[in-house]
């Protein structure tokens, strides 16, 4: 249903990070910029030109910089190799054939993110109901729908930290999702909204925890409340959900 | 004090459209003020045609929302004749929904598997026998074996129908400890990218 | 299961504003089934034909919202070219939210599902633990699975919230790798695969 066109030469990895990010990147740009062929690159120029843009160190990223030394010495030791009588054929784990299966696999890897890049964009030019929130501060929205992942990340980080144990322990006590159910049903009447977090952190059972952690689950499968977290582990806000309106 | 490029509106409609999806997009109330400025309305009385445009639009038969003028501003939210429909439509899908007693039960299955019946009950205070037919019934559960103490009872464990209910695929997706370690409270990596 | 009260629609126009009203307030895309099947549309075509409609409706000038299929759903959205003016008007810097690491990340991801940490690292040639992390925040990723070799390392794959995210249906909507080469090659210079 959707189709998918792409603009060509819109270099993502130059105007986005103003650097090359890993190695392979400024090889595949060098490769490209000398109209060369992966299968065939001439070496002695590809490193000569890689080390000068090492030496000058602009253009690279700093954080990966032993990244781009190591791929420096393999290009160094290629060419040194390449000055002796070389093999008719590819040899099965030559460095040349590395490099050259690294590149076609990360040249791959390229494209499709410049091709998820231009649908991405695509996509952020319509926008969904109620993207604007906060009366209109000036910052990213990422408030998202919690899955039952991350309030299971939650909800056992939250135990972890309580009783430092590895395991989930049920004390027989007598704690129900019905009663949960209602209390947290109260709380959001007259609050209106619920912090989560601050509900759990008083009960002193594990059990109690989990029964809340599951009615919450429930209750927001149901659309009876929405639960929204900025970030994980972050926290998390419960409100009621009502004849699909969220009622804030 | 910057310098701002007034956008161009060919026409009323074309404001219209715009002050749709203005309303369409914010979660919170819009101050008249702000559209008025940003429309390039000369009078106030300029913007109340456009929004008695836009209402009389809103108020055709195919239309399902409903412009609101109150305190903070405007802003959209369904037809009050829509609501029934709406509430019917959003709580069909709840009617094969689990009870609360089967909910309870599954929890502990699902943190305790396997489990037998006694245990169940026993955690619960209350016999299960009930929730945990009705569990089998719906395939959200199942004997996976016998628990080696007098009597041999079944013990039950979650199915692959329990994964699909809460929307897992695996129950790996509930991540042990040690990986959330792993994943989330290691030292971060220095990174200039996320 | 339960009774159903089959709801009264006086007519097409009514059915199309409760088509709005419900794109309207629900968060996710709507399955095509449900609507069908409340809508009361004996034929598929039947409820096609009201989605043209609905979709002519939208096309008029003096609408700001547009029908979105995808996700394997229906949901609204801003028409396209309200983007501009929305920026401006609520001044707000709606950019790329993924980095390139990240991109990279998914690509992988998304061509090698499901695939594990180490595997994804070795294809980038860098640890790819931080946007690995950073995608399972923003549900792109989740984990489907453990591979089954020492250690057995979580396997990622993409989500549903990954079609929504980039407009899909479905994965097989992504272009295989030899159609990416030939979108590429024609026009990207110079070529890298002759």
């Amino acid at each position: 249903m959707s189709e998918i066109h792409f603009t060509p030469g819109s270099d993502i990895y130059k105007i986005q990070a103003e650097f090359y990010d890993g190695p392979f990147d400024l090889l595949l740009h060098l490769i490209r910029k000398n109209k060369m062929n992966i299968y065939e690159i001439n070496i002695t120029e590809i490193t000569r030109e890689y080390l000068s843009y090492l030496e000058n160190s602009k253009g690279v990223n700093p954080a990966r910089e032993g990244d781009f030394l190591m791929t420096a010495s393999t290009l160094i030791y290629i060419k040194s190799r390449s000055l002796l009588p070389r093999p008719a054929i590819l040899e099965e784990e030559s460095p040349e054939k590395k490099l050259m299966e690294t590149l076609i696999e990360y040249d791959k890897i390229q494209k499709i993110s410049k091709l998820l890049k231009e649908m991405e964009g695509r996509e952020l030019m319509l926008w969904k109901r109620e993207d604007v929130k906060e009366n209109f501060e000036n910052s990213e929205f990422d408030l998202k729908e919690v899955s039952s992942f991350q309030l299971a990340e939650i909800f056992l980080n939250l135990l972890k930290r309580e009783d430092g144990k590895e395991v989930l322990f049920l004390d027989s006590k007598n704690y129900s999702i019905e009663k949960k159910r209602k209390e947290i049903l109260k709380i959001l009447e007259t609050e209106g909204f619920m912090n989560f977090n601050k509900y759990i952190e008083n009960m002193d059972t594990s059990e109690e925890i989990l029964v809340s952690f599951f009615t919450m689950l429930e209750m927001a499968k149901q659309k009876f409340i929405v639960a929204i977290q900025k970030a994980i582990f972050d926290t998390i806000s419960v409100w009621k959900f009502d004849s699909g309106e969220i009622v804030q | 004090m910057t310098e701002k490029k007034e956008p161009l509106f060919d026409d009323e409609n074309e404001k219209i459209a715009f002050l749709e999806s203005v309303l369409f997009v914010s979660k919170d109330p819009i101050e008249p003020e702000r559209l008025i400025d940003y429309l390039g309305c000369r009078r106030i009385e300029d913007f109340e045609k456009l929004l008695r445009s836009f209402e009389k639009d809103l108020m055709d038969n195919n239309r399902g929302l409903f412009l609101k003028r109150s305190g903070g501003g405007l802003h959209l939210s369904t037809k009050p004749d829509m609501h029934e429909k709406l509430k019917d439509f959003f709580t069909i899908r709840r009617s094969s929904k689990l009870t609360i007693p089967s909910l309870e039960t599954l929890s502990i299955v699902a943190y305790r598997q396997p489990v037998t019946l006694a245990e169940i009950s026993d955690l619960r205070n209350v016999n299960s026998v009930g929730p945990v037919k009705n569990l089998l019934q719906k395939k959200l559960i199942k004997i996976t074996g016998r628990k080696k103490v007098p009597g041999l009872p079944a013990l039950y464990s979650t199915t692959h129908e329990f994964l699909l209910y809460f929307g897992l695929n695996d129950l790996s997706e509930l991540p042990s400890l040690e990986e959330l370690t792993e994943m989330f409270e290691d030292k971060e990596q220095p990174s200039l990218f996320d």
